[in-house]
């Protein structure tokens, strides 16, 4: 029984749902790096994954769908000191929430973004989501998908994200490997994860993702965008785990003025007024 | 036309116009300095056009030995600096006018009703270096013709200039110079005479515009942090608090868009932070699914507003008092906010502080409603009171039975933030629990509405009576919000109609409960409102049950004017309302 | 508890509770379907969590000889599924409801003052081949109780599952089969006796809900496109319209968000296609800024929004009724709108028509607006009305002299769409010239406003009467308005007052000059509103000018139920409102 | 003077201003196509560059900030005959319409994207915009700007755009071209359009672009994603000219089912009320 775990708490997702697993390793990632509860913040938006904060021990901001990362940026940048993990859907953070995703990458806040990626609108019963395959028939999509799978993961590495890396619910060691090493990464964090959804998707499977995965061979750079972007063009077979890493970025709070001298958290400053009173005095027009 | 001499006495209204990236803005910025240091009471407004050169943009001075906070159409002087100022000009001349031009630039006709003196600030440019320098020709004829010495100009002129080439001071010096001999002819030639007694005390005053003194509240408030997507007239706000960003530890954030700074600005508050955003009303428009989420999370935000004519686009540069009912009702569901409508720079300080500290105390979302005109207006003030004593910060350091929306009495739950304490934060966009988890347990929905509703009649407590010009027993209520009020105010004073008052708000929603009686004693009400719709006229008949009995209405992108105040009332109340 | 048999005469309450995943959904379509042909008037409706699989969902199904088009609390029979069926529907049982369940399976408790009948669904289903097959013993179980044929039902059973296995259809048919047997049992031990007329001539009746009378009221509208982000409870009627793009040659899209949808909307029209979105207050929240663009650019655009309680995500699978004021204040700007709130599903189809129709010739936009509730309710209709000609497509080919946005007496210009003649069509979201230019001229401005405000004069001439039912003289009008209709009629039906009529609205805006008259004569108003604050009570008193004396609200994410409504209104009526 | 020639009109650009010479090339990439302007129909936002469409002789549709391309979309999709580009401003098209930039590319529409990208907002005076260069100093980003430019150029091809061209106002010539090519091309074409901003960005100027691009080698072979990627991540010069372009892939429109019978716009459709009544006579419940 970790800290992080919710006792008693009624999960509302089905049973078999990828969404299990991916918990379980978010848990024990954050029992590993011996974090407490009150210091970590899980923001999420709205879909089936983002009910996960709801099932732990811990700081929550549940916002809207799709804008889970602007809120987590926001917690980031008054109280830098606190741990940021943004978690959600793939129709959130993709679909809805894509704008923010992309400038989330170019900011560069010290949060980590998990995706569970199920390639499909769970809690809306069934619709396509931008990660659907091609082909996949659904209530709206009557004839089949027909618009290009977004890949997160390329494109991220497109647009700069200092951390990339992919998992799959079913390798829960991996889960939360990554996991662990996106939270230990300095800057944005992208950890998108397979997640089979057995009410809505029924071609991406289990054993469709055990099929159609392989992991990241040891021999790859992840120093390397080219070799990293290669890995993530790949259709046949698709890369599990890291797929890029770039250290020593600053990350966006470090670029705040505000946190230049004082390290504390907003809340926790005292206002003074004495500066206020000198501006204004600026402003005088006396000779 | 009229060669006599022009004699101004106590009240100048001064008008520049021109093209984007003439110098008009540098005139007027050097001009007003230097005329509030010689102890005048300056106001300055401008009217412009959305784009960064060319075009005809205004600035209008009003220089005088009263206060005067209002924009007249009167002209008393027109500097025009090229060929369209004129005819751009022309509803507002009149055989009153004196217009000093360079002939050549400005093409005047030669049938003109109103006087045209040839000064020539291009051609003199030229010779000086070029073209650019005729801003500080005029600037010199202006101060010269409003009897500053010399010699404090140049001074000016030097720190006005700090960081320009040596040589590009020596030129502005020599404009400046032109300038004073130009205006010394005109005097000498008897065209004109200013009469405007100087108050010595008074040179130390504040100058400040709109979006200066809402930045400076929002710095009273404790603000320290703001996210934003810019905006027209909204930015000067985000510009003013970046430039102080350093000095005062500001977080200070460019979003991608307006949905991500609402959304930073709620991650900032619940961290702990007082945060805000500027935006207007189409960037406000994409803010509302998260203004339902700061209502249901009861999240504070300070939402600053600086309304333009719409819908959509509209006219991004002009004014307009039309996103009242936006405001008001914006965001799907139910939930309490406060919207204040500052009508005085000392208000837009005020109020914008008073915005923080509700939104902190009762969790709720609190508004200053702007405009384009109030942002780009500027005047000199004594004193901007920024409060005795620091606001303090409602939060509390959790334990570990600490739930967020305890249910309390009055609505507000104590709010605690993640890592100040052993408590946990929990915040929800979804029906909730006490302590902050998603629930479907349909006898916790109503009380969770009750709870956040009863907060409204904390802001009804708390709410600001409007202000009453004249007298309060008058069988005529004029009301008027927001920038307005100096207008009406102006205008009023000038009808000499005891029968009539003003009620003005700066406090638009809640309304305080004093309305009622202030109202009450009226037999007709008029409104002055700066939409197509009386939107705020609305309001009252809504929320007090009065109804407004006539309408005076402006949209078409301009603030109102004094005069037209003072005819449009005139001429309701000759219809007998 | 009661022993002797319980006998249900001409309207029968049955409910059905399990878990999301447990087939709930399966028996009420079979039997809901069953019913219909056999000639009963048949309602359904159901409330559900948000959630996949799990959870307590609930179908209440009206059956009944006459047509009954409300919920009621009471439940003459429930059929529990699961063991926390009961708690879910505890405050819905009394000692008149007979409880049919799989003793083991649902577990009641011993002293209910209800009575509980043990029927072996699970364990049944279990020898049969699976626990999913109790749904099956269950219809089979209510149509034997309903003197249903077993022969038609097998019948109905083999189209029901047409495409499944032979296998699974064997064993659907052995669980229905089981049903009939424990059905016989019921009925021999005199437990239950149910009474209802059947009317042969009804058979045939159409069934569908909200979402579809919605969806097919847009297919008489002429609607040809569909651009969407899904959004309970407004998704079915982007999903009908999926189903139906094939045969009908719709473009359906599914948009990355609300704002690409209704945008996709607005080009799809400009282009000269009929097109709609359908979302909930929160996507619509994030639509707003292009409704203005919509009423600037004056494109027409038809919104389904389904009402969901917020603030924010609020309660996702239920009901309320507070978005009103959103639709009335959404968008910066001034700019005339049309709302319409349909209480009954043919209602529902033909102001959906009404929508297209109103925003092709007005060139305005147009609302649907109703509410989960009413998404998830069906029931028979002898017939719907989809008008007798097609609707004219309100567009003109243009010459070369084609303006816009020329200015007319009506404030409608002409309507081109691009590639049709040889004028060009300009569509601008900001102040414009007739030709559709962005400008900066002062003077159209005003004209433009008024231009575009003329036409709330033109859609208040066409505005739709609220009905009335009962005594329009009565000394009492309760108004209401959108999918409380029928629950209200039929709450006043019950309580036999003569001194009270009921007067409801499907259009909620612009009001129909008549409400003026109708609700002039009442002494007293009493509104019915699905909402905590009253909004559409709010609306009457300031568009007619009348107060509300009384308000019965609701806003715990359920519909009222006739039971409740009879209270509340005798509550308020015997405290003398 | 050409038929797209708008005579007399007032442009409100700054004189010297990028925008002119692409105004001058989108005509005439028009004129050599031999459209006329009843059939092409211009897009924008709002911003400098929005401005655009009110400069020439065509059916305009001149939207909201970032909105261009769902406008564009639709039309498109209600009638497919139409030649519909969307032109617009980096700030409009990358920031506040990131995501539909993103799902543009996906849904794959017949339309031509040209962006002004001046790499700063010029309508509002100067602040950073998403391409903005790092530490360009701007009134808001008082100290330099920190966040990572967006790469329009990388980011399409990631996202798996069919038609990925870069240009420089400056050069007028290449500019035609790659608008023209792109508007030949069969589904969603980028034309990113490097443009000088004479009153905000005094960084990045003709000059300035002028040093730093460079022609893509006739060699690269422009139906190679990873080789086109390793063009687009190129920092020390810029290339311009084609990327990427793959043929072939069916455009959003020719997916959809509603003109695959029928051809003509949908305005053009009669209304059939007999259909109708026979799908409601299917939802009646008689044996
Ligand atoms: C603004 C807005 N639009 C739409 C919705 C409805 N909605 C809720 S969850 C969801 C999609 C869920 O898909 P995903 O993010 O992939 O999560 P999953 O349920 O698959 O875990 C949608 C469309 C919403 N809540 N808010
Ligand atoms: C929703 C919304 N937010 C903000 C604005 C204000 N705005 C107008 S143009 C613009 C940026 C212009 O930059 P860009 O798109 O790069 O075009 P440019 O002027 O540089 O050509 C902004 C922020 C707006 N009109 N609408
Ligand atoms: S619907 Fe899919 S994603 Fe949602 S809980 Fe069920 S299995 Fe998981
Ligand atoms: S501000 Fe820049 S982009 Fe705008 S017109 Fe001037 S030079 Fe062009
Ligand atoms: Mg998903
Ligand atoms: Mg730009």
């Amino acid at each position: 029984m970790g800290q992080f775990d919710a006792i008693g708490k009624e999960i509302s997702w089905c049973p078999g749902c990828g969404n299990f697993p991916i918990l379980n390793a978010l848990k024990s990632a954050l029992e590993g790096r011996e974090l407490k509860p009150r210091d970590v913040v899980l923001v999420s938006g709205i879909g089936q994954a983002a009910k996960l904060p709801h099932y732990m021990i811990a700081n929550v901001f549940n916002g809207l769908h799709g804008r889970s990362l602007p809120v987590a940026t926001g917690i980031k940048a008054a109280n830098p000191g606190l741990t940021v993990i943004a978690v959600s859907g793939d129709g959130c953070m993709y679909g809805e929430g894509g704008n923010h995703f992309l400038h989330a990458i170019r900011r560069n806040p010290d949060i980590t973004m998990i995706v569970n990626n199920n390639m499909v609108y769970g809690l809306t019963k069934g619709q396509a989501s931008p990660t659907s395959p091609l082909g996949l028939k659904t209530p709206i999509q009557i004839e089949g998908v027909t618009e290009i799978p977004f890949n997160p993961v390329a494109i991220a590495i497109a647009a700069g994200a200092s951390f990339v890396a992919r998992s799959f619910a079913g390798d829960a060691d991996r889960t939360r490997k990554l996991i662990d090493m996106a939270i230990g990464h300095k800057g944005f964090a992208l950890v998108d994860i397979f997640q089979p959804c057995v009410s809505f998707n029924k071609v991406n499977t289990y054993q469709w993702f055990k099929d159609n995965t392989y992991a990241i061979e040891d021999s790859h750079d992840a120093g390397d965008p080219m070799a990293a972007m290669a890995l993530a063009l790949r259709e046949d077979r698709l890369p599990l785990g890291l797929f890029y890493r770039r250290e020593g970025r600053s990350s966006f709070e470090e670029t705040l003025p505000a946190f230049r001298r004082d390290k504390r958290p907003l809340y926790d400053r005292p206002m003074d007024l004495s500066r206020l009173r000198k501006l204004i005095d600026k402003k005088r027009t006396a000779r | 036309m009229n060669n006599t001499a022009r004699i101004i006495k106590n009240d100048l209204s001064l008008v520049l116009c021109g093209g984007a990236g003439q110098g008009i803005q540098s005139v007027e910025q050097f001009l007003v300095k230097i005329l509030a240091r010689e102890g005048f009471y300056i106001y300055a407004t401008k009217e412009y056009m959305s784009r960064v050169r060319g075009g005809s943009n205004s600035t209008t001075i009003r220089i005088s030995s009263h206060p005067k906070r209002a924009p007249v159409a009167r002209m008393d002087i027109l500097i025009p600096l090229d060929d369209k100022a004129l005819e751009h000009m022309a509803p507002r001349l009149s055989a009153e006018t004196v217009v000093f031009g360079d002939e050549e630039a400005v093409k005047p006709p030669r049938d003109a009703s109103w006087r045209f003196v040839d000064i020539p600030f291009s051609k003199a440019a030229i010779e000086i270096g070029g073209p650019v320098f005729a801003n500080m020709i005029a600037a010199g004829f202006l101060a010269g013709l409003m009897g500053v010495a010399k010699a404090i100009s140049q001074s000016l002129l030097e720190t006005f200039f700090a960081g320009a080439g040596a040589d590009i001071i020596a030129k502005d010096a020599a404009a400046l110079e032109r300038g004073y001999d130009e205006a010394a002819k005109v005097l000498e030639r008897n065209i004109i005479a200013v009469e405007i007694d100087r108050h010595e005390n008074r040179s130390g005053d504040i100058l400040i515009n709109g979006a200066e003194a809402v930045a400076l509240g929002a710095l009273a408030g404790g603000c320290d942090f703001i996210a934003a997507y810019p905006m027209s007239p909204s930015t000067g706000v985000l510009t003013f608090l970046a430039g102080q960003s350093l000095d005062f530890e500001i977080v200070v954030e460019q979003a991608e868009d307006e949905i991500a700074a609402i959304n930073m600005m709620l991650g900032a508050w619940y961290a702990g932070a007082r945060a805000m955003v500027t935006t207007s009303g189409g960037g406000f428009a994409l803010m509302e699914e998260a203004l339902s989420l700061a209502g249901v999370s009861e999240t504070p935000a300070v939402i600053h507003l600086a309304q333009r004519p719409g819908p959509a686009t509209g006219l991004a540069t002009r004014t307009e008092q039309a996103d009242l009912n936006l405001v008001l009702y914006a965001g799907q569901g139910e939930f309490p906010r406060v919207i204040f409508a500052p009508g005085t720079l000392e208000e837009a300080a005020a109020l914008t502080r008073r915005a923080f500290d509700l939104a902190d105390r009762f969790q709720v979302q609190a508004f200053v409603l702007t405009d384009q005109y109030f942002m780009d207006t500027y005047y000199t003030l004594r004193s901007l009171d920024v409060g005795a004593d620091p606001l303090a910060r409602h939060i509390e350091e959790t334990d570990e039975s600490y739930r967020r929306y305890r249910i309390t009495e009055e609505g507000v739950s104590p709010r605690g933030v993640p890592g100040f304490g052993d408590g946990l934060v929990v915040a929800d966009s979804h029906e909730h629990t006490e302590d902050g988890h998603i629930t479907e347990n349909l006898q916790v929905r109503p009380e969770m509405v009750n709870k956040r509703l009863r907060k409204l009649d904390l802001l009804r407590q708390e709410a600001l009576p409007p202000l009453v010009t004249g007298d309060e027993g008058a069988e005529i209520a004029v009301i008027c919000w927001g920038s307005t009020y100096p207008i009406v105010q102006e205008a009023l004073a000038g009808m000499a109609r005891p029968d009539v008052c003003l009620v003005s708000f700066s406090q638009v929603y809640p309304l305080s409960g004093e309305t009622k009686d202030l109202l009450g004693r009226a037999r007709k009400i008029i409104a002055v409102e700066g939409n197509a719709t009386g939107q705020f006229s609305r309001l009252i008949a809504l929320e007090m049950g009065f109804n407004v009995h006539g309408k005076l209405l402006k949209y078409d992108g301009l603030s109102f004017t004094v005069e037209e105040v003072i005819e449009g009332l005139s001429r309701i109340l000759s219809e007998g309302v």
